[in-house]
């Protein structure tokens, strides 16, 4: 089981800020892959990548890391803060 | 060095004061605020959404590079997250260090830091309703490389 | 745009929250605080001597050209003269610009003027009584060929 | 008539602040000239005007600026502010 946070519009396009999974996903590109063949609102909020970024356990990482031994997943838009 | 996420706004005086009366061994303190300021499509607030579990350690990592990189005697970070009107500010840093150099070198780094790797995400609010997230520059990007 | 030249003590804080609290078009302040600090030999005091006629119009004009050449909404130089002692706030300078860069640059600018053309000359009186002029720095006069 | 200021360790070197003096010097470098032939407080004061900065009437300027028409001449050594 792994924890899946969205934030910002990645949350507002999927249409929750969190849900608990099981994947047998290796890496984290291949989570982004099983969630985009889900439902279109996935497919909508990872149709691009690029614009988006990930952290893993709450450190910043990057689509081809490893997600073994991971329990926490987060998805969202370039960070805007200051 | 003090970490500080928080939805209530913070007396900046007051904190500036208090940072710069506590040092012992540095000349220079500088401070950056920043400040939510209107815009041509007229602000209503700004709304700022963070990853808590995320944000207080990423904060905290970037002052701890900061304050060996720099040489700093201490840092001060506080960002503010929820919602916020045209004139509230939105969060401070405050570097204190021997040479001025590093202080101003360490409290740039930290505002480069904040800008586009901690967990903050903030959306505008119009008056006319429309609520845009905002979009993350380039410039700002770019300006991490500097370091 | 404000400019002091003063005896007597000022409130950092104070003077800080003053200065952000009322910029309208900027999202962005920085200040920079110098601090008489100890040194090896033990300080006593710090004098500050400067010439009165020229001292305001030098500033004023440091404070002008940045306001233009960093396209500032405000800024803000405060620096004392006369006896300080260790912990004793120098001078403050504050600017308050739309986006941060221009706000640091500008607040650089008017540090690097301030430590090498503005007519005030410190000298340390030790707790051993001797009094020293401090002697300029060839990396003060250097870090005004960047402008 | 021209008044002449001095500074820091040059106003403790010449032993006062300020005098107002005679002189038909030319330019800055011609002045210093004149006051260092007087005294030797004033040789030792201008010994090394490498070492000293001037300033016109309020302004800051170089050894070899005329006089004509400046009515306040300040010596001193490089500001040290901030």
């Amino acid at each position: 089981m792994i924890d899946i946070l969205y934030f910002a519009w990645v949350r507002e396009r999927i249409g929750l800020p969190k849900e608990r999974i099981e994947t047998s996903a290796v890496t984290v590109a291949d989570l982004v892959e099983e969630l985009r063949s889900r439902e279109e609102r996935y497919a909508l909020a990872f149709a691009d990548t690029s614009a988006l970024r990930v952290a893993l356990d709450q450190e910043l990482s990057e689509f081809n890391a490893p997600l073994a031994g991971v329990r926490e997943v987060a998805f969202f838009p370039p960070m805007t803060g200051g | 060095m003090r970490i500080r996420v928080q939805e209530e706004a913070f007396d900046f005086g007051a904190e500036a004061q208090e940072f710069a009366a506590r040092q012992s061994q540095s000349g220079a303190v500088v401070t950056f605020t920043g400040i939510v300021r209107d815009t041509d499509a007229g602000l209503q607030a700004m709304e700022i959404e963070h990853y808590p579990g995320m944000t207080q350690a990423q904060l905290t990592s970037f002052a701890k590079e900061a304050m060996q990189r720099f040489s700093l005697e201490d840092a001060l970070v506080i960002h503010r997250h929820g919602r916020l009107v045209p004139g509230d500010m939105i969060m401070m840093v405050a570097t204190a260090a021997r040479h001025r150099k590093d202080a101003f070198e360490a409290a740039e780094y930290l505002m480069d830091y904040l800008k586009s790797r901690a967990p903050f995400w903030k959306r505008e609010i119009t008056t006319d309703g429309s609520a845009d997230w905002v979009a993350s520059k380039q410039e700002d990007e770019t300006a991490l490389s500097r370091w």
